[in-house]
């Protein structure tokens, strides 16, 4: 999973999977941190907001 | 009681009535949970697999549930990429359903392997070209797009929401959720398949094994295809379900129609193809490796021919018809039997590709080998549909699943009391507004 | 404080978000792993020192040399011993799995008293010094009551130190009951006397030298001889494209891989040899120039023949075709170097005298006897040359007591033991014994009509076994004086298995005792020694290891550093050059009065009658499970396949096309009933059986050991009971009539 | 793709069988037992949960009586190199790296500790050579005493399968070391059942090697070939005696067999109908 395991190799398949894979995390990780900031941005300035979804 | 959890506007049981379901299905719950926690202790010996059925039920429980909770990625698909927008009514249904089916099926993987304390070796030391450590990488990354598509759902209840970050939160989510599906989409494309490349790249056994394009064998996309084609018959069947248990209308039949008639055509066209892979199969792959493939439904008691016409014919054709064609997809009858047979269809499907696999025997002087499986395994792959029941029930009492039960189920007067509403006991009075008791 | 919803909220999410961050979860998560690797419960072998030492199995009579690869004090691998001249390197599952013999759970650990009823398995340990002292007491007051021919004993049927430190105990205390297991050897040893007058001599068969090999039974491929000798063997057949033919209604591993599968009637091997040896002379195939300079009495040979063992009777007899007798007849007498080969099975229980003798007689007709390739005579190992035992009155009144069992009497006059007799004798009511040594022996488990032995046991008033493992004899003692296994003693192997040249192999031990056990012979000695008197002057050493190594005397040196010695060379190189028949006289009787009245014999008829007992059980062995006294390690039960044993249920082999008839499925519950006897069995359907036959296996069904062996599949001696051969009064039953019901 | 190892002559170790001389005794399964620390239970006669990483076989010709015809099939595991070399059944579908294909001997290896018991390896294996420890392993009170120290015993709820004597080929290589020897010799690297085969029917070593008995008896071909399904075959043999099991799959196994009898060879592959063995190499393709 790490470089530093010793399975890993440097190979395209290995690029393409582990790529896809941290593609993913990056994704899921650096939405939910955008979405937990940005609510604790929105909470701090204050005001209910009126979304109605 | 608890009405102040209860979301606005719509109207739900007594709360006793809430508590003795619960603890009825609590009760089978707590049965598989023995069963799991035997596992655990006493290791697998408790299960009737053997050295010949390394993978027996609860491989066909996980593929199965993954199948049918296929209609969760298909049908974000279908409104965040694709942009049918009158699927909003049926999303978070889809998404709840999804992710009582992917934790069920991460639950049950965690029983079936031998040493759970090592599973997570499955990413540190990964094997790039097994089938399960992608079906492993992707079902958990999907896993957790669900969870946060399940999260704002969580934060809409009536008492979560007056939390001013939670309800930026849940907004904030929203805002991003086309993002998470499309990832959620491309995962669960990958994992899907490669459920299917599991069985397909066993070139050491002949029944599963189909040639590949690229990497991946046929069985990958047809996994894919066929999730995504019956994965919304179980979201519509448990909805259908869950409508005649609450005795309401639920959804409007605009959505669940729309949702019926694109499954329709995704079951169609995946048996076109599945029909061709199968003919294919049967005339060049099975023969090439020395098989003639009447020889995979002979000669033991469950895996005859029929098994073969129940998958192709009656779970997958069938459905399928009766889903395009306008008169038979809007009568409910014909609708929910292809639902049913559908489901059916996909389940049978999962079942021979893991346990006849298993059961046919390579090597020419080997016999069939045919499996029962024990308690604690029937137990356990009970438990996530117990689990499912009680999360099913918890959301559909506290959290507002479906948009339009209120307008499809106006309450009689004001809907501006609660204790109206709900009709509860003068025990309900006290103060509603009070935070919740959690 | 007023804990808010909010405030508990944060808390919850922020303890949680903080945790996930921190280095715990990831920390707990390895270790978890770490310590699922390292299950305290999952043992850990401790390393040591690797040595080796070479030692010899004991374990059948095959005498392979071993080797016990060792780290540290204890044993962990078996293998056989490369250049080995028994087995070179090879070795069989049962020797390999003896280290869980002797760490295994049915070891007796220490001399145990029996406390509760007579096998009921309740034991008292006790010191070796009172083990000894309550036997010995026992054995005083015999022989002051004058009666020291009451004490009986059973032992192996060995050459070597321990079985004749028994045999000169019972001599010198005063008893002639001295009972040994018999087996094939001791009806070859009758055929041998018989045919060439030698006197306690052992066949040796040249298999590796033989191009076409007709086995008459022998389970050549399933621990018949020397096992790994005869499996070495057949592989050389293979390689010289040598002929197997296997005669025998079952298809054995032996028969599976023979060249030719001949299934005749159960009990036609004499008839067959005889038919075949009549064509043999009267088609003028015989050897004539070996036959006239070295065998007597071929004409009245002959005529017997001629008289009662035409082709054509003998074909109608044994159920196959006279033609293919002919043909066999034909490629026997034609092949360069022919060998015909007797014992059925492995050779545990002895032949028919009539049986033996005609197969012998074939040999001799082809003029294959002491030459390559062939069958030759071998003396008795005569290395153990101790001092005459002087009796004492008492003893020498004893010993003028007949036997028991009439061997050597003239009913039997070439018999030395025949212990199926003794028990025959003591179950018809004689209550002359009163004292029984048992040792290296379990004939509660391996005689016929097990219910019978255990009768007979239970009314002998003192037994003392000297059993390594609980044993189904050792539970019917009343004290066990544990000997040490094979792998913790010292003992001379000298090997009677068929081998063309003798060698004695040296049994050495490879661990320290494990337990509290002391050697067989040490055990007599002290036993003799405390008797005192003219028994303990007959027992001078110090011990057993001084009294081996002053009986092999010159030899000791070699022994220990080869590991075996041979005693000389190969008879055959010598007997070749002479072409003669070998033996003291040099000739081979083909017949005289004595043999006609073995060949003319009726057969003894088998026990009960064909028409409420419409089929034949039929014992076999197999490789893959221990029949002799030594109880099969849990390594071999794991071979055992599941068409044999089922969980804890036997299976009774049975022709497939008549089970069908009958309406027998695979693997249903079948009650098998014989006149001694019934069991319920699951039965097996086989194409390799001739209908009316039904096959189980010897080495099941033990009620002793442990769990690992006990109580799985049925005793086969529970079902079959003995039938007297009236030429050599051994028992030489080869089945017994039974008949199958649904369960 | 792992990289090519460039390294010239490679190690292939393997065996050959020869049925006609395999008595079906069972002394290469007990010697495995014995020599690998294999765990043993009181009732061994499911053989589904029976751990036998040498199993003998029995087969018959299917004839009734008295034309029945018995041979027996001992199966290590077959040490499959796939289509191409390290593509193992098994190997390929390992989620953890836990089984692996070692191209420096052809031995496909278990790593116990590392294995986390999916059992998909078990499912990918044709052969059933592989067994899961679906019990703790427990050696009655004293009996742990004959352990070796060579092998580790494994621990419940892994994987475990022949590993060729993997541990033999270490000592022999420390030997080969200490002497200062490149090489292996032949006979300091043999399995625990080759030495113990009371028949001499098993024959190991390298099939890369022209002076191992294996080479010479199994005769392989360098040139790897398709067969008319166009499946790659890796070390065919050009003996018409020996077959491999399950050949046509392309799992290209180390295992070879040797039999006179042409319907042993037969029962060594599925044919459909009128097939036979020598119609699978109608057009050989040199690569």
């Amino acid at each position: 999973m790490l470089p530093f395991c010793f399975e890993w190799v440097y190979d395209m398949g290995h690029f393409v999977f582990h790529g896809g894979l941290w593609y993913a995390l990056s994704i899921i990780g650096m939405g939910m941190t955008y979405c937990v900031i940005k609510s604790v941005i929105d909470t701090i300035k204050g005001g209910k907001g009126n979304h109605l979804h | 009681m608890d009405s102040a959890l209860i979301p606005e506007g719509v109207k739900r049981c007594s709360l006793w009535k809430f508590l003795l379901a619960l603890s009825i299905t609590s009760g089978v719950l707590l049965w598989g949970v023995i069963a799991m926690l035997l596992c655990w202790i006493k290791g697998l010996n408790q299960t009737n697999m053997n050295d010949y059925y390394g993978f027996a039920l609860w491989i066909w429980a996980d593929l199965a549930v993954i199948a049918l909770g296929g209609g969760a990625f298909f049908s974000g698909l279908l409104k965040y990429i694709i942009g049918k927008d009158e699927l909003k009514n049926l999303i978070n249904y889809a998404v709840l359903i999804g992710f009582i089916c992917y934790s069920s099926a991460l639950l049950i993987l965690a029983i079936d392997v031998g040493q759970p304390m090592r599973s997570w070796f499955i990413f540190w030391h990964a094997n790039i070209h097994s089938m399960l450590t992608e079906v492993a990488f992707c079902l958990s990354c999907y896993f957790a797009v669900l969870t946060i598509e399940y999260i704002p759902l969580i934060l809409e209840n009536r008492q979560i929401n007056k939390v001013p970050f939670f309800h930026h939160l849940a907004h904030n989510m929203h805002g991003v959720m086309a993002i998470f599906a499309a990832t959620g989409a491309f995962l669960s494309f990958f994992h899907q398949g490669s459920l299917g490349g599991v069985a397909g790249v066993l070139f050491g056994r002949p029944f599963a094994f189909r040639d590949h394009i690229l990497i991946w064998p046929y069985t990958f996309f047809l996994f894919t295809w066929s999730a995504a084609a019956f994965g919304p018959c179980f979201t519509l069947f448990i909805t259908w379900m869950t409508e005649k248990i609450t005795r309401k209308k639920l959804v409007k039949d605009k959505p669940i129609l729309l949702l019926a008639k694109i499954s329709g055509w995704m079951i169609v066209t995946y048996m076109v193809v599945k029909s061709i892979d199968t003919w294919y199969w049967a005339t060049h792959t099975a023969p090439s490796l020395g098989f003639n493939w009447e020889f995979f439904f002979k000669n033991n008691p469950l895996y005859g021919k029929t098994m073969l016409f129940s998958e192709i014919i009656l779970g997958g054709w069938i459905p399928g018809l009766l889903l395009i064609f306008r008169p038979t997809r809007e009568n409910s009858v014909t609708r929910t039997t292809a639902f049913f047979l559908g489901m059916a269809g996909v389940c049978i499907n999962r079942w021979v590709m893991v346990l006849q696999t298993m059961a046919v025997p390579v090597m020419s002087f080997d016999s069939w080998a045919m499996y029962i499986p024990s308690w604690q395994e029937v137990a356990t792959t009970i438990l996530p549909v117990a689990y499912g029941v009680i999360l099913v029930m918890i959301s559909y009492r506290y959290l507002p699943i479906f948009p339009q039960e209120k307008e499809l189920n106006p309450i009689e007067g004001s809907a501006g009391s609660v204790d109206k509403q709900v009709g509860q006991t003068p025990a309900g009075d006290d103060s509603p507004l009070q935070p919740a008791q959690i | 404080m007023k804990l808010s919803r909010r405030c508990f909220l944060s808390f919850v999410v922020g303890g949680a978000a903080g945790t996930a961050l921190s280095p715990l979860p990831w920390k707990l998560t390895d270790d978890l792993s770490i310590w699922s690797q390292n299950w305290s419960w999952t043992p850990v072998p401790p390393d040591g020192e690797y040595t080796q030492v070479n030692s010899t199995c004991t374990l059948c009579p095959g005498g392979c040399g071993i080797g016990i690869r060792k780290a540290g004090k204890r044993a962990v691998k078996i293998e056989g011993l490369a250049g080995h001249p028994v087995n070179d390197g090879g070795v069989c599952l049962l020797g390999l799995s003896g280290l869980q013999l002797l760490y295994g759970p049915a070891r007796v650990k220490t001399p145990l008293k029996r406390t509760g009823k007579r096998g009921g398995g309740q034991w008292q340990a006790i010191s070796w010094k009172q083990a000894i002292k309550e036997v010995t007491e026992k054995l005083k007051e015999l022989r002051k009551k004058n009666q020291p021919q009451s004490l009986a004993s059973i032992g192996p049927n060995g050459s070597g130190t321990v079985s004749a430190l028994i045999s000169r105990f019972m001599k010198a205390y005063g008893s002639s009951n001295d009972m040994k297991m018999a087996s094939k050897l001791d009806s070859d040893e009758q055929a041998l006397f018989l045919t060439q007058g030698i006197q306690n001599g052992m066949v040796g068969a040249d298999v590796e030298n033989a191009d076409f090999i007709l086995s008459f039974g022998c389970a050549v491929l399933d621990g018949y001889g020397s096992p790994v000798r005869m499996f070495r063997a057949n592989s050389r057949w293979k390689e010289n494209s040598a002929t197997l033919i296997q005669i025998e209604p079952r298809q054995s591993n032996t028969a599976a891989k023979a060249d030719q599968w001949l299934p005749i009637n159960p009990g036609g091997e004499a008839d067959l040899a005889l038919a075949m040896a009549n064509i043999i002379i009267k088609e003028n195939l015989y050897n004539s120039s070996f036959v006239s300079d070295n065998c007597d009495g071929l004409n009245s040979f002959v005529q017997m023949l001629y008289e009662n063992y035409m082709p054509e009777d003998a074909a109608r007899r044994i159920g196959i075709d006279v033609q293919t007798i002919i043909d066999l007849a034909h490629r026997f007498a034609t092949a360069a170097r022919p060998l015909a080969i007797n014992g059925y099975g492995k050779g545990q229980n002895p032949s028919n005298l009539k049986e033996t003798l005609a197969i012998h007689a074939l040999n001799a007709l082809v003029g294959n006897i002491g030459k390559k390739g062939g069958i030759t005579g071998l003396s008795a190992y005569d290395y153990i040359r101790w001092p005459k035992v002087v009796t004492d009155t008492v003893a020498a009144a004893g010993l003028k007591e007949s036997r028991l069992d009439g061997a050597g009497t003239n009913a039997f006059p070439h018999a030395k033991s025949l212990p199926n007799r003794f028990f025959d004798k003591l179950s018809a009511g004689n209550t002359s014994i009163q004292a029984l040594l048992v040792a290296e022996a379990n004939p509660c488990y391996s005689m016929p009509d097990t219910a019978k032995i255990k009768r007979v046991f239970d009314s002998i008033p003192f037994i003392v076994s000297f059993s390594s493992f609980m044993d189904e004899t050792a539970m019917m003692a009343d004290l066990i004086l544990p000997n040490h296994t094979f792998l913790e003693r010292y003992e001379d192997v000298p090997v009677k298995a068929g081998l063309t040249a003798p060698i004695v192999g040296l049994c050495r031990p490879a661990v320290e005792p494990q337990w509290d056990t002391l050697d067989l012979g040490d055990a007599l000695i002290r036993i003799a020694q405390s008797i005192g008197g003219s028994v303990g002057a007959a027992f001078p050493w110090k011990n057993y290891k001084t009294c081996l190594k002053q009986t092999l005397a010159d030899q000791w040196k070699d022994l220990e550093k080869k590991g075996y010695w041979m005693p000389s060379q190969s008879l055959q190189a010598d007997a070749d050059s002479k072409n003669k028949a070998g033996g003291k006289s040099g000739r081979y009787v083909l017949m005289d009065g004595t043999l006609e009245t073995i060949y003319m014999a009726q057969d003894a008829p088998l026990e009960g009658d064909s028409r409420s007992y419409s089929m034949l059980l039929m014992p076999y062995d197999t490789i893959r499970i221990t029949s002799l006294q030594i109880g099969a390690p849990p390594f071999v039960m794991k071979t055992v396949p599941d068409t044999v044993l089922k969980g804890q249920d036997g299976f009774i082999e049975i022709n497939k096309k008549e089970a069908t008839e009958m309406g027998f499925k695979q693997g249903q519950a079948v009650i098998v009933t014989t006149p001694i006897g019934e069991a319920r069995v699951r039965v097996h359907l086989s194409s390799g059986l001739a209908p009316g036959v039904i096959a189980m296996p010897r080495g099941l069904g033990h009620t002793a050991y442990d769990d690992y062996l006990a109580g799985k599949g049925v005793n086969i001696n529970q079902l079959i009971g003995p039938v007297e051969d009236p030429a050599s009064g051994l028992d030489t039953a080869l089945g017994i009539r039974a008949k199958l019901a649904k369960a | 793709m792992k990289q090519e190892h460039t390294q010239h002559r490679s190690k292939r170790y393997g065996m050959v069988i020869d049925l006609d001389k395999c008595t079906g005794c069972g002394a290469c399964m007990v010697a495995c037992f014995s020599e690998n620390n294999v765990p043993f239970k009181k009732d061994e006669t499911d053989k589904r949960l029976s751990i036998t990483w040498m199993k003998v076989y029995r087969i018959d010709n299917g004839r009734d009586f008295p034309n029945n015809q018995v041979c027996y099939i001992p199966r290590p595991c077959q040490h499959c190199a796939g289509q191409h070399e390290g593509h193992s059944p098994c190997v390929s579908v390992c989620p953890a790296t836990a089984t692996d294909y070692s191209r420096e001997t052809g031995i496909v290896s278990q790593i116990y500790t590392r294995c986390f018991g999916c059992r998909y390896c078990m499912g990918a294996c044709p052969y059933h050579a592989r067994y899961f420890n679906w019990w703790d392993p427990v050696w009655p009170e004293g009996m742990e005493k004959y352990l070796s120290p060579n092998v580790s015993p494994r621990m419940r709820g892994v994987v475990e399968k022949c590993s060729f004597c993997f541990h033999r080929y270490q000592l022999a290589r420390d030997k080969a070391y200490a002497n200062r020897r490149k090489d292996v010799k032949e006979a300091d690297y043999q399995t625990a059942c080759t030495q113990a085969c009371p028949a001499g029917a098993i024959t190991f070593g390298d099939l890369n090697n022209p002076g191992h008995a294996v080479h010479q008896i199994v005769k392989p071909n360098d040139h790897v070939v398709k067969n008319k399904a166009g499946i790659s075959i890796i070390g065919k043999s050009q003996n018409p005696n020996v077959f491999r099991m399950l050949e046509r799959l392309g799992t290209n196994t180390k295992v070879y067999y040797l039999s006179s009898r042409e319907w042993v060879r037969k029962a060594g592959d599925n044919y459909i109908a009128d097939e036979k063995p020598e119609d699978m190499f109608a057009e050989q393709k040199k690569h």
